[in-house]
């Protein structure tokens, strides 16, 4: 296998970024191949280049973005320019690419049937085969009911049978090489999990290779054959999975694999007395007119109980209710029914006055850092804003946004600027020096470091550790990613369809897994230290 | 799909019926409404006739109630001048207006949307600039101006009348239609614009459709959608351009109707006219709303 | 060239068209700017409507003028002859063997009808509009198959002028009483050349040719009057054919329409004295009005240089008339006698003086674009009075009912001559204690005693001498009131193609049957 | 490229807007103080200076029936047509954006009840509207600048509630109203300063509508009323005389034309540059 031609071969492959980015070249001096058979990872974090190189196999770099050097061979055969139409008889036949929002890559007034027949039939295939093909597709990537998601707008699938249509359409001609730009990334670690199973058994049934961009170590080390490192526009390692990930040559791949690696130290309970008490929450949201009035019944009798200084985890794939249990203890939406306690005084039914005062307590970290602070509000304005709210005066708070603003490790020049001039992973920084600011003794993380890449998701969990260990709040943290909810609880609460299905310390839960959905999510979710057992095994 | 139906049904009822009781209200509340509907120079005791007949000695809600009745029953008034009823003027002049309005929004869309999508394709170069310039001065001309520009142009150079209903109807509609054909050539163009850059569009480039199939069977029916509101709110316009169009042309449509009705003070056809815009206007926007249901799926399964 | 390609193209249609033994005829097409909202002949009295009527109808009596712009003769029409029986009566001799457009044939039931107390001049006439026309008459009777006997309170030796007014136009009694008032001001019918086909008074008018006409050929197969509203397109119309003749050019572009080929122009002074009236009353929607003193009114008048805006608007077109001394009047007019009133700031001013005017703002009623130029003239005097410390501000409406609401001090208006040979219709008819000036809704003013004292004597007088010395009297006394202001004579004007053989004389009225339309 | 943000860069400013920008200076320039331009006054007529053609001697643009200076007049007409068009969008934008803003900060009944309005006004031509009312009342400039300034209201509820109701969802709203702040401060300092682009843009696409709708509205006779004049006014008084004296009705058609040209120009050049976000509640 090893000697075979490869399948795709980059040798130099330099692209030009537009004048006034921060670097001059998108990607520099790529030199990739890809064997029949194999599956090359691509692994980098935003902005690294990833999908520049994806674009170039595949002919669909913009025009602000020119090849300047290198070149791209597949089968064999030099690929033809950018953009060029021969690339019409190439893309989708010989070479597929997938995107990593599924139910968008498809067209939304067409049923799923019509757009893979497309697919057939501008590759010459005969009218009368098309639908008997398409069919046996979507059979084929182990959707339920083939027929009926032949009918169905995309709009009607959920993201995981999205996801399998898009590669029944990619891997419908058996193309030689299919190009997996983050495929998973939109979905649940469970459907993540069926997905890259696919992935796997299609590559092997129709013999394509697999270029796999992602910013997933977890997911590398499931599937890599090989792995190329990027960073900024260049590859900094690459070879066999099993080098890169036992013995990383390059500082920056050792740095990505200890973030990926992390876990936290157990804590005991210190102390007994309870900052937040839930007790059989529940919450519907209505929404529609008076004749389409819709209820989705999202929070299903949650109870919970945080103590001081501890972190709790709430763990859950979309749609479990997670959010919605955390913005009813804000008290941004009101609850049905349930008790919500915060130092042993009940507050589902504060209101007015009384109700902003308790705000000050309890604090509140979003996912999007880019939108949850206001565009036309300076820095330290923003971070002073809750002191000013609760009546210190101007200076003072201003004072201790600054301050805050170097304890989560900016600058204090920085609260001059609007958002607009700062990074994800800095702006989840002014976040947390925001809800600080008013020194809150429960702050309530809601997918905090989802958005962020891993380094500086390492970065900013162990900025709320040591704040944590600074400020003594206690933290709810809502994640998806069973890895970050590992390395920063200490207590765990696994949520499924708006009901708790385990709860416990996060070391029990991880390691004994009681409930089988709970095993089902740790099985699921790609794991570095999985691979080696496995392999071990 | 069906609560969805029933609710722009309701929607609409209640659009048309709010009207309807403005127009109550507007009457009678401007004066006296007897002498409003009497004609101009009636002596007091017609006026009191009047009076008598609308019921105005009567308590307001029993009036409101017998004026929805009288509308629910197809008693629109009489013109004051012609004594004939305000529903049969209306008619008569309507297909003339028909005319002219489905030719100037038939112009329109077949002028504004190629030519907003030809320049959302060739977007940055001189052709999108060039249509782009030429959108906004189809807006930026007033209405009548142009109009007996067109006439006049007509006459002396090519020796041919553009009025009335008798010769061709394009001049007077491409009056008419030149602002709508402005709107929808650059509301075409950044509806287009924005589905090119969609990621479906993007993902079917990756799967080998050509370019030309991209644009026609993909960034077309997807652009089209926002299109069809466009097309509703414009329908506003055009009836309102209407009135000046067919006063320059001398077009014997309903705008010119109204004109004269409002000229004469024949409120009961004045009235009527209203009350058939607000009318057509809610039925055309119901008749979109349900336009939605056939080309867009995802309101279709709501 | 063009023109040529265009009659050899028009050679080659008519030849066309004989072949198919079409109608030869033109098809006429006029271009109006307005329809009256009824056809009624006497209800549409106007300059909109009386452009139609007679086409459709025909009256007892027509004034000449296919031969004689200005007139001044009459001609027997649906009657024969008439002789006055007494002095109070006379007795008209009908036409025999005209039919209506129904084919029913005309007779004196038809007149008496047409005449009637029922129709124009009792308690609740059916056509109200007429009453000022029938001023007098107190019985009309058919004394005769063909022979109709109209009765006058006073000897009235001008009578027969009369029935050359919407007064004379007959209609079909049995058609009228079975349709009512109303659907026969839609669907009207006469004796006319031309029947009606089809009216929209807001779109047009549509007759064709009554072959069955009794008063000879009929020119043009067909006649329609279209409203045009906007005198660009109705010009435009004109010139690429659509239309034969078009309406109400305005004065100043005159030279634009005679410079442009294959289009003539046609002005015509008519009877028609566009003016203004003062409202002299105090009323409860004007209480202390200014203008009831008459130094306030004489100054006004004295302000108003009128031969220089006539000349600026209509050059030598038309002139600026003493009041009530109309060239009409035959021998009643003298070209010698002045306005005791007229430009002189100076005497303006010292009249001001003697009033107690405060500067208050004066409101004139105006119907907009109903006499040409009248607007203009108006701002231009609105300044005048501003230089004299008159303060008048305009108000333009839609049409006369609005601008007959109250309250108002000044109100636009005309003075229609109308030939009777003598003053008695403008001045006292129109002024005297039956007319709408003074008892209509809109009155504004109150005929002092004087007036009706010297109006009784000039009504009896029968003599001319008697008559004009009468005339001259209440002449002055009207002035010395000063109840309104004449500002001139009125001008219309009509464009048609330039082949087209048609001329309505000095008159708003215009008829296309042979007399006046050649048949070319 | 994987980067959803777009880059700050200096904004160039293209030469059109340059060009419409200093237009529209000029215009107002013009309306403020084009009467000083003149020896006369507005209203000062002169019989026998009628229909003098531009260059005329005292008359750099002529005179008019009335034998008054168009520039005067154009001055004058320009000043009322800003008036009109400024006071009218205004109050629309006001009240549009008001209600709207209210519906979504409300929800519920009220939102209802401003929707239905929403949708009785958009069901309403204002043209027809203007002659209904025209028919019941006398018109006035005030009436005439009410009517004029419902005109396009319901577009700014609409739009201002779409946004209003995305903005409400944005993260830093959120964020905000979790530190305690009260809603008087969320929707003064956070909401509206984010939205008020959306009322910006529809302002400039207004603007040029209302001229236009004076325009129209002068052309039927139900515009402002003499002796007050607007640029609509006067070139609807030239329109009989369009080709012996062009230039009553090509001046201040031609002021219009550009008029509502540039503002549009800069109209859409502030929304390419705005929170495209935003764009898709229209």
């Amino acid at each position: 296998m090893a000697d075979a031609p490869a399948v795709l071969s980059i040798r130099n492959l330099s692209v030009a970024l537009p004048e006034g980015g921060d670097r001059d070249y998108a990607v520099q001096g790529i030199a990739l191949d890809v064997k029949p058979g194999e599956t090359v990872c691509l692994v980098g974090e935003s902005g690294s280049g990833k999908t520049v190189v994806a674009h170039s196999v595949i002919g669909m770099l913009p025009k602000a973005l020119p090849v300047v050097d290198g070149k791209l061979r597949f089968e064999g055969r030099e690929l033809p320019p950018q953009r060029s139409k021969a690339y019409d008889s190439l893309r989708g036949l010989k070479i597929s690419l997938i995107f990593q929002d599924a139910v968008a890559s498809l067209d939304p007034v067409q049923r799923t049937g019509r757009q893979l027949e497309e697919i057939l039939a501008v590759h010459g295939v005969a009218r009368r085969a098309r639908f008997k093909r398409a069919l046996e597709m979507l059979e084929a990537v182990g959707l339920p009911d083939p027929a009926r998601i032949y009918r169905s707008y995309p709009h009607q699938l959920s993201g995981g049978q999205a996801q399998r249509v898009v590669i029944a359409g990619a891997l419908l001609l058996s193309p030689k090489l299919l190009i997996a730009d983050e495929p998973t990334t939109a979905l649940d670690v469970t459907t993540q999990a069926e997905i890259l199973g696919l992935l796997a058994r299609l590559k092997k049934e129709r013999g394509a290779s697999v270029l796999f961009i992602t910013h997933d170590f977890g997911i590398v080390a499931e599937i890599a054959d090989r792995i190329a490192v990027m960073k900024d526009g260049e590859i900094v390692e690459f070879g066999a999975a099993n080098t890169v990930l036992d013995a990383p040559e390059h500082p920056y791949t050792r740095r990505l694999l200890a973030a990926a690696r992390k876990s936290a130290a157990v804590r005991e309970s210190r102390s007994s007395q309870p900052v937040l008490e839930v007790d059989d929450l529940h919450l519907t949201y209505r929404t529609g007119g008076l004749l389409s009035r819709k209820s989705v019944h999202a929070v299903k009798g949650v109870s919970l109980r945080l103590e001081a200084g501890r972190t709790l985890a709430v763990v859950g794939e979309s749609g479990s209710g997670k959010s919605s249990m955390a913005r009813c203890i804000l008290r941004l939406e009101a609850a049905d029914s349930g008790a919500i306690r915060f130092r042993g005084e009940d507050i589902t039914s504060l209101t007015g006055t009384r109700l902003r005062a308790l705000r000050k307590k309890i604090q509140f970290v979003q996912q999007d850092p880019y939108s949850s602070i206001n565009p036309r509000q300076r820095i330290l304005s923003a971070i002073a804003e809750g002191p000013i709210i609760h009546d210190a005066p101007r200076r003072e708070a201003e004072a201790k946004a600054a301050d805050l603003l170097e304890t989560t490790g900016l600058s204090a020049v920085a609260g001059r600027r609007y958002p607009h001039e700062f990074s994800g992973g800095q702006l989840q920084r002014i976040c947390i020096a925001r809800a600080l600011a008013l020194e809150p003794e429960l702050l309530i993380a809601d997918e905090a470091v989802s958005a962020l890449d891993v380094s500086i998701q390492a970065q900013i969990l162990d900025l709320f550790r040591s704040l944590q260990s600074k400020f003594g709040f206690a933290m709810v943290f809502i994640t998806h990613d069973l890895r970050v909810a590992r390395s920063i609880s200490d207590d765990i609460l696994v949520m499924k369809d708006g009901e708790v299905v385990e709860s416990g310390l996060a070391a029990r839960v991880f390691d004994a897994p009681a409930h089988p959905y709970t095993k089902a999510l740790l099985s699921a979710a790609p794991d570095i230290a999985s691979r080696r057992t496995a392999e071990a095994a | 799909m069906t609560a969805y139906i029933l609710a722009k049904l309701f929607r609409a009822a209640a659009t048309l019926l709010i009207a309807v009781s403005m127009v109550f209200v507007f009457i009678r509340f401007s004066g006296d409404p007897a002498a409003a509907l009497a004609p101009p120079d009636a002596p007091q005791e017609v006026i009191d006739q009047y009076a008598e007949a609308m019921g105005l000695n009567k308590p307001l809600w029993q009036q409101y109630a017998s004026y929805l009745a009288g509308l629910a029953r197809g008693e629109f008034g009489y013109s004051i001048h012609t004594g004939r009823p305000a529903l049969e003027l209306f008619l008569e002049r309507l297909p003339s207006t028909l005319r002219l309005g489905s030719a100037a929004l038939l112009i329109a869309l077949a002028a504004g949307i190629p030519l907003g999508s030809f320049a959302a394709i060739n977007r940055g170069t001189r052709i999108d600039r060039f249509a782009m310039a030429f959108s906004v001065f189809a807006f930026a001309m007033p209405n009548f101006l142009f109009g007996l520009c067109v006439i006049l142009g007509g006459a002396l150079i090519f020796q041919v009348y553009f009025g009335g209903t008798d010769a061709s109807v394009l001049p007077a509609a491409l009056t008419l239609g030149l602002a709508a054909m402005g709107s929808f050539a650059r509301f075409a163009r950044s509806s287009l614009l924005e589905t090119i850059n969609a990621p479906f569009m993007r993902a079917a480039e990756a799967r080998g459709v050509p370019y030309m199939r991209r644009l026609a069977f993909h960034a077309a029916p997807n652009a089209a959608i926002p299109l069809v509101t466009l097309i509703g709110l414009s329908l506003g316009a055009l009836i309102a351009g209407s009135v000046v169009t067919e006063q320059v042309f001398g077009w014997p449509g309903v705008g010119q109707l109204l004109v004269r009705s409002v000229a004469t003070r024949d409120i009961a056809t004045v009235q009527f006219i209203v009350l058939a815009v607000a009318c057509t206007m809610v039925l055309v926007n119901l008749l979109v709303d349900l336009l939605y249901l056939v080309i867009d799926p995802r309101i279709r399964s709501r | 060239m063009l023109k040529l390609v265009r009659i050899a193209l028009g050679a080659i249609f008519l030849a066309a068209a004989s072949f198919a033994h079409a109608d030869e005829r033109p098809a006429i097409k006029v271009a109006v700017d307005n329809l009256w909202p009824t056809m009624d002949p006497v209800i549409g009295i106007s300059t909109t409507g009386a452009r139609v009527h007679s086409n459709l109808f025909d009256t007892l009596v027509r004034r000449n003028r296919w031969e004689d712009p200005e007139g001044t003769t009459l001609v027997p029409w649906l009657a024969e002859s008439w002789e006055r029986k007494s002095p109070n009566v006379w007795v008209i001799h009908l036409r025999d063997g005209v039919p209506f457009h129904d084919g029913h044939v005309m007779d004196a039931d038809d007149v008496a009808f047409s005449m009637s107390e029922e129709r124009l001049w009792g308690e609740k006439p059916l056509a109200p509009r007429g009453t000022r026309y029938a001023r007098g008459i107190v019985r009309v009777e058919a004394t005769g198959p063909l022979t109709v006997e109209i009765e006058t309170s006073t000897p009235d030796p001008n009578f027969i002028f009369r029935l050359v007014t919407p007064l004379g136009f007959v209609l079909p009694k049995h058609y009228y009483e079975e349709v009512g008032t109303e659907a026969f001001g839609q669907m009207p019918m006469g004796t006319g050349p031309y029947k009606l086909v089809s009216f929209d008074p807001s779109v047009s008018v549509e007759a064709v040719a009554n072959d069955d006409y009794w008063g000879g050929s009929v020119p043009a197969k067909s006649l329609t009057f279209q409203i045009v509203p906007e005198y660009s397109t109705r010009f435009a119309g004109l010139v690429a054919g659509e239309f034969d003749v078009i309406v109400s050019v305005p004065a100043d572009q005159a030279e634009q329409v005679r410079n442009t080929s294959g289009v003539k122009l046609m002005e015509k002074s008519i009877e028609n004295y566009p003016m203004f009236a003062f409202n002299t009353l105090s009323t409860e929607l004007l209480p202390d009005n200014p203008l009831v003193d008459a130094n306030l009114r004489k100054a006004m008048v004295t302000a108003i240089d009128r031969d220089g805006i006539v000349e600026a608007l209509w050059g030598d077109k038309t002139f600026v008339p003493a009041p009530f001394n109309f060239p009409e009047y035959g021998q009643y007019f003298d070209p010698d006698r002045k306005a005791r009133f007229t430009y002189d700031p100076e005497r303006s001013k010292e009249l001001l003086a003697e009033t107690g005017y405060d500067g208050r703002p004066l409101v004139w009623h105006i119907t907009r674009g109903f006499y040409p130029n009248y607007e203009i003239a108006a701002e231009f005097m609105v300044e005048q009075w501003r230089e004299v410390g008159i303060n008048v501000e305009i108000k333009i409406v839609d049409n006369f009912s609005l601008a007959y609401k109250r309250p108002f001090h000044m109100l636009n208006m005309s003075m229609s001559s109308e030939f009777s040979g003598d003053p008695y219709r403008p001045l006292w008819m129109d002024w005297g204690p039956l007319s709408s000036r003074t008892r209509a809704s809109h009155k504004t003013w109150a005929p002092t005693d004087r007036f009706l004292e010297l109006g009784m004597k000039f009504e009896s007088a029968q003599e001319f001498d008697a008559r004009n010395s009468a005339y001259l009297e209440l002449v002055e006394e009207w002035e010395n009131v000063t109840p309104g202001m004449y500002l001139w004579r009125n001008v219309v004007s009509y464009a048609a193609r330039e082949d087209l053989d048609w001329d309505p004389g000095n008159s708003a009225v215009t008829i296309f049957d042979d007399l006046y339309l050649g048949s070319s | 490229m994987e980067s959803s943000r777009p880059r700050i860069g200096p904004p160039a400013i293209p030469w059109s807007i340059r060009l419409s920008v200093c237009f529209i200076c000029l215009f107002v320039l013009f309306a403020l103080f084009g009467e000083f331009l003149s020896p006369y006054g507005f209203r000062e007529t002169s019989m026998f200076d009628r229909l003098l053609p531009p260059g005329s001697p005292g008359y750099v643009l002529g005179t008019d029936a009335r034998g008054r200076d168009v520039l005067v007049r154009l001055a004058v007409g320009a000043q009322i047509t800003l008036i009109v068009a400024i006071a009218g969008t205004l109050i629309g934008a006001v009240i549009g954006s008001l209600l709207g803003i209210v519906a979504a900060a409300r929800r519920g009944a009220v939102e209802h009840v401003i929707v239905a309005a929403i949708d009785v006004q958009a069901s309403l031509p204002i043209i027809v509207v203007a002659l209904f009312v025209l028919a019941m009342f006398d018109n006035s400039f005030t009436l005439f600048l009410l009517l004029v300034g419902l005109t396009g209201w319901e577009v700014y509820a609409r739009l201002m509630r779409g946004a209003t109701l995305s903005v409400k969802e944005r993260g830093y709203v959120t964020a905000v109203r979790a530190l305690g702040a009260s809603p008087a401060r969320i929707y003064l300092r956070h909401i509206l300063p984010n939205i008020f682009n959306v009322a910006l843009v529809q302002f400039t696409i207004n603007l040029p509508l209302t001229v236009l709708l004076e325009t129209a509205l002068s052309f039927l006779g139900l515009g402002v009323q003499p002796p007050l004049t607007s640029l609509g006014q006067i070139m609807s008084e030239g329109r009989d005389r369009l080709l012996t004296a062009w230039w009553l009705t090509l001046f201040p058609g031609a002021v219009i034309f550009f008029l509502a040209l540039s503002v549009s120009l800069c109209g859409d050049w502030i929304r390419d540059r705005l929170d495209p976000t935003l764009r898709s509640e229209t």
